[in-house]
């Protein structure tokens, strides 16, 4: 993280819901425009989609350093 | 004994009771004389796996009950086994060797099932219908319908089944296959009667309470007598 | 570090993995009411299913995941004033999503009514994802009530973290419902 | 008012308030939506789940977070108190590991005789052609019942077998949550009230696997059927969190991953496939209630719906189910032979990962029972090999107890012999199934080998072998070996006529067959074999009760054991060990000179110096 303490956390928030807005703009272009066979597409952009939430939201990683306390 | 004869002995107990075994297996006969030409194959998986399965049931079964009586230890005093906790050649042998054994069958199985589903040329058409609890049969080729499955034998059969209520399954057990009758979807069955006679078919997915009775004739007969009977119902 | 405080981390990451795994086993629920949406259907989509108000109620859901971040971070810096406000945030922005499925299910009553093909699928996979979200903001409601006020501590905040990583989990589900109903063709 | 003190008079009591109060308000609803008022399905579906929620909360299984949300959780709130006789705490919400063991358990054998009785109800019109004394309706509703609550039974029991074991055996005080430990139990007796309720309710004509169309049709038993089960999925996904979180949480130091007993490693097996698959069949089943009460169209074809979807779903955990039942009585076995074949474990390391072996084989397999079910052609092949492929790692685990029994000193009492018979009928059951055989007797014959050899006889052997260790007295051993006799001569006649009844052309699930058939003096032997183990089992329930109330003081370690539960004494105290004890070798040592699993300190003294 370049900022730490709670501003950085606060920032990083930020930029994490602006990667999900724009893969769900992709998405939603995607699924509207193209008329068929989308579904590979699709998967790929959900999966790239839930990564940041299980990581930075979720802090997916604290299973395998079981030793952090909360999220520092 | 030294521990080498123990093994010695068990190993020739092995050979002999699994041999028996097999004879048994091979030379009773279990089940209803086949009578059509996809059982073959089918019975002969079935004794294959029960050979099989019977060398494997001798080979545990000795060594079960050989230790159980050679082995017996009557007082709990402080005596204990040499302690082995592993031998690897052994480990890895009878992990490679059932692989091996299963990798066979799984191929045998396979080609046992293409055997019964592969499609024949010139096929009489019969259309399967079940019902709570009956089945009816139509001859799209000759414009029939019937209340028994009549078939002329050594003629391959495309039976096409479909349901009007709930999930049966149509069964003759000389013929061996079996499959479903699915409400929404027609599956089929390709069959060649090989043996005169009259049979019944029952069906066999819990459908309800007539389930126990849903049964029809099933009824092979020579060519000439099929024909006979085609020519009587289209009157 | 003390006897005590190793007692306190051994204890919350017993929890977190419990949590981690109630959160496996419910995807797995998910994922079995997905399989049923193409094993019945396909990849088919009706014409008069509303795309638009689909993604909007996405971004609102999304959104809520940030409020409920800016959340659990600031309770893990001791700011309780922000903390309210965030998790009220999201229980409003639950409540939004919430308005908005309700108005696609009075869309799809007359255009594909629940008993018939694609409206089964539909009715169901948003009817279980919005019990979900019931929970959540159940469970998210319980952290704001006024008698909890002073309650956590950067030290000793799990009940905030736990919840907060479920309505995370909510959001995840849907981050896959929504392109299987709306955009799939 | 000492009987309103008890937890479970209060759950029923505020239940059948709540199970009103929600039949009630949906039929107000339905008034108010201009419909008649009583329809039996949804107004006691609705009842049913307001009902199990009342009961859930005057049982005090929410008392906990209620009171954090309420700040008022200072300490830990007690299920019963002081004042109360003991087994007041087994009707009680208590949060002890052992208590909920023993529930489960004891739940686990009613459920069991139930379901017994109904077959043996069932088996006697069976014991020769034509109808004898029951309609074909009541028949297939008994036996339905008796699938869906013999495996109900079983889930309960392996249940109880964890529940009590596993901290005992990881050297930890309780679960990882006790108190969703205890509500996990707590589902189930509801579950199993609905079961009973089921049969009055109309029953349900379709087997425990419930395919629709047929379940669409059948009546109101059938909807309390899918509700029961589904309660006890949830008892079973909330109960593999625990145990999953436990074993990997709060193993005593040392403990290393191949330290832990095989048992363990047969729980993480097991309750890794219920936290996964049980989903599924929940989902599968909730998918028929909606249906059925709603008119959802999943399974009906005229509304766009599938019906192998269904089989698809339900096989899914169903057949990775069969893992379930076994995998902790394989562990059971795993952990009997050494001890009394005085000699380690050969090839720990392989019967161990054997065990996540077939949990990940189990997984890939479901679609071996629906071969004649119209199921995609290309689909056939993979699974009849995956199938196939379960056998290495069970035949692994067999080998090797062989191998530990070779050249042991073996002693057979009674958990012995149950494991003996164990591996045999195992092995009776182990023999593969193909399409002809499919829906006929030797399917049943088949996975009841499964199950006896699987599941019935190891958990007998665990309950002979443990039951000094949980009541501190120990079983009449004579009388033991006396069931152990009768109940194995009883498997035998029961089921090895049943494979040739299937060989020859005997349906499943049928109350009548043609008499042309010449089946009727085989059905008669399988029907005496059936009386003979409900014989059995008598003699067991006696000798239980009979040994608890009378039988010897029990010693700490009666099989002189290695495994940590045998070190505390016998019954264990309230939380198991005084001090955490330092694990520092394999649990199975046997006959390696100074080989220890484990050094407990002892708290009276302090901890020995070493020089």
């Amino acid at each position: 993280m370049p900022e730490p303490g709670l501003r950085g956390k606060l920032r990083l928030g930020y930029i994490v819901l602006g990667a999900l807005i724009a893969i769900k703009i992709a998405e939603y272009l995607v699924g509207t425009t193209i008329p068929n066979g989308v579904w590979p597409f699709l998967t790929i952009l959900a999966l790239v989609g839930a990564w940041p939430i299980l990581y930075y939201f979720m802090h997916i990683n604290q299973l395998w350093h079981p030793k952090s306390r909360h999220d520092e | 004994m030294s521990r080498n004869k123990h093994l010695v002995l068990a190993s020739i107990l092995v050979v002999i009771v699994s041999a028996i075994l097999v004879v048994i297996f091979l030379n009773t006969n279990f089940i209803p004389t086949e009578a059509a030409t996809q059982a073959k194959p089918i019975d002969h998986l079935l004794r294959l796996l029960l050979g099989i399965g019977g060398v494997v049931f001798a080979l545990c079964m000795v060594f079960l009950i050989y230790s159980i009586f050679a082995f017996r230890h009557r007082q709990w005093d402080s005596a204990e086994g040499p302690p082995l906790e592993h031998y690897s050649p052994l480990e890895v042998a009878w992990t490679l060797i059932p692989l091996a054994i299963v990798l066979f069958l799984a191929i045998q199985g396979a080609r046992v099932l293409g055997d019964i589903s592969r499609a024949m040329p010139a096929e009489l058409e019969v259309k399967v219908v079940a019902f709570q609890w009956d089945w009816r049969f139509e001859y799209p080729q000759y414009g029939l319908e019937s209340e028994e499955l009549r078939l002329p034998v050594n003629r391959p059969v495309l039976l096409r089944l479909s349901s009007l209520d709930v999930i049966h399954s149509f069964w003759v057990p000389a013929f061996r296959t079996k499959e479903d009758a699915v409400p929404g979807m027609v599956t089929t069955l390709h069959l060649t009667p090989s043996r005169l006679g009259s049979y019944k078919v029952w069906c066999a997915e819990l459908c309800g309470t007539g389930h126990a009775q849903m049964q029809a004739p099933v009824i092979v007969v020579e060519p000439a007598d099929f024909e006979t009977w085609v020519k009587e119902l289209q009157k | 570090m003390s006897r005590a405080t190793t007692l306190v981390i051994n204890r919350l990451t017993i929890k977190r993995l419990g949590l981690w795994l109630f959160i496996l086993s419910e995807s797995f629920l998910f994922l079995a009411l997905l399989v049923v949406r193409f094993y019945l259907q396909g990849v088919q989509r009706p014409t008069e299913l509303n795309q638009p108000l689909g993604f909007v109620i996405s971004g609102i859901l999304l959104l809520s995941s940030l409020t409920a971040y800016r959340g659990e971070s600031a309770i893990a810096y001791g700011d309780e004033k922000l903390f309210r406000r965030n998790i009220l945030f999201t229980l409003g922005l639950g409540i939004l999503f919430l308005v908005g499925v309700g108005i696609e299910w009075a869309e799809g009553f007359r255009f594909f009514p629940p008993a018939s093909g694609f409206g089964t699928v539909f009715f169901t996979l948003t009817g279980f994802h919005a019990f979900h979200v019931l929970t959540g903001l159940l469970a998210l409601l319980t952290l704001v009530l006024p008698g909890q006020k002073g309650r956590f501590t950067p030290e000793n905040y799990w009940a905030v973290e736990g919840i907060v990583k479920y309505w995370h989990f909510v959001d995840v589900a849907w981050v896959f419902i929504f392109p299987t109903l709306y955009l799939v063709s | 008012m000492t009987f309103w003190r008890l937890g479970i008079i209060r759950g029923i009591v505020v239940g059948l308030a709540g199970s009103g109060l929600g039949m009630g308000v949906t039929m107000l609803l339905r008034i108010a939506l201009g419909l008649t008022a009583w329809k039996a399905g949804p107004v006691t579906a609705v009842g049913t789940v307001v009902g199990i929620l009342f009961y859930l909360a005057g049982l005090g299984a929410f008392k906990y977070w209620l009171g954090w949300v309420r700040r008022r959780a200072a300490e830990e709130p007690q299920a019963t108190e002081p004042t109360q006789p003991h087994w007041a705490r087994y009707l009680s919400f208590d949060i002890n590991h052992k208590t909920i063991g023993i529930q489960y358990l004891v739940t686990s054998l009613l459920v069991i005789i139930v379901a017994g009785i109904y077959q043996l109800i069932a088996r006697l019109e069976t014991s020769q052609p034509g109808l004898q004394f029951l309609s074909p309706n009541t028949y297939n509703s008994l036996v339905s019942l008796h699938g869906i609550m013999m495996l109900s039974g079983v889930l309960l029991g392996i249940a109880g077998m964890m529940n009590y074991l596993v901290p005992l055996m990881i050297g930890a005080r309780d679960m990882a949550f006790p108190r969703l430990n205890a509500i996990s139990y707590w589902l189930t007796p509801p579950a199993v009230l609905l079961f009973l309720f089921s049969l009055p309710a109309g029953g349900f004509d379709t087997g425990w696997t419930a395919y629709p169309p047929l379940s669409l049709r059948a009546p109101l038993g059938m909807q309390l059927m899918l509700i029961a089960f589904y309660l006890v999925g949830w008892s079973s996904i909330l109960g593999s969190i625990n145990f999953l979180t436990t074993i990997f949480k709060m193993r005593a130091p040392g403990m290393s991953l191949f330290r832990m007993p095989i048992f363990i490693w047969a729980t993480i097996a097991t309750a890794l496939l219920q936290l996964v698959f049980t989903q599924f069949v929940g989902i599968a089943f909730l998918m028929l209630l909606l249906e059925r009460l709603t008119g959802l169209g999943f399974f009906d074809p005229d509304k766009g719906g599938n019906v192998i979807l269904f089989q698809h779903l339900f096989w899914f955990y169903s057949h990775p189910a069969v893992y379930i039942f076994v995998l902790p009585g394989l562990g059971v076995i795993s952990e009997v032979v050494p001890v009394f074949s005085r000699k380690p474990l050969f090839g720990y390391k392989a019967v161990a990962i054997s065990s996540l072996g077939i949990a990940f084989g189990g997984m890939i397999v479901w679609g071996h029972h629906m071969f004649a079910a119209g199921m995609e052609e290309w689909l056939r092949v993979p699974f009849m090999f995956t199938t196939l492929l379960v056998a290495v790692p069970t035949g692994i685990k067999i080998f090797s107890w062989l191998a530990t029994m070779w050249l042991g000193k073996i002693h057979l009492e009674t958990p012995m012999l149950f494991v003996i018979s164990a591996i045999v009928v195992f092995l009776i059951g182990g023999i593969p199934v193909d399409l002809y055989i499919h829906d006929t007797y030797w399917v049943v014959a088949h996975f009841h080998s499964t199950l006896f050899g699987g599941f019935v006889f190891p958990m007998m052997a665990a309950i002979h072998f443990w039951f000094p260790k949980v009541t501190g007295r120990l079983l009449d051993e004579r009388l033991g070996k006396r069931y152990w006799t009768v109940m194995t001569v009883g498997f035998l006649v029961t089921y090895l006529p049943m494979f040739w009844l299937g060989l020859n052309g005997m349906r499943r699930r049928i109350a009548d067959y043609d008499p042309a058939l010449g089946l009727g003096t085989m059905n008669t032997v399988a029907t005496i074999g059936g009386y003979l183990t409900g014989l059995a089992m008598l003699l067991f329930f006696i000798n239980l009760v009979v040994s608890a109330r009378r039988g010897a003081p029990a010693p700490a370690n009666p099989w002189h054991s290695q495994t940590l539960e045998w070190q505390v004494s016998s019954p264990p105290p309230e939380e198991n060990f005084v001090t955490i004890p330092q694990i520092v070798g394999s649990p199975y040592g046997y006959g390696i000179p100074g080989s220890r699993h484990a050094l407990i300190p002892m708290s009276s003294q302090p901890p020995e110096e070493v020089s």
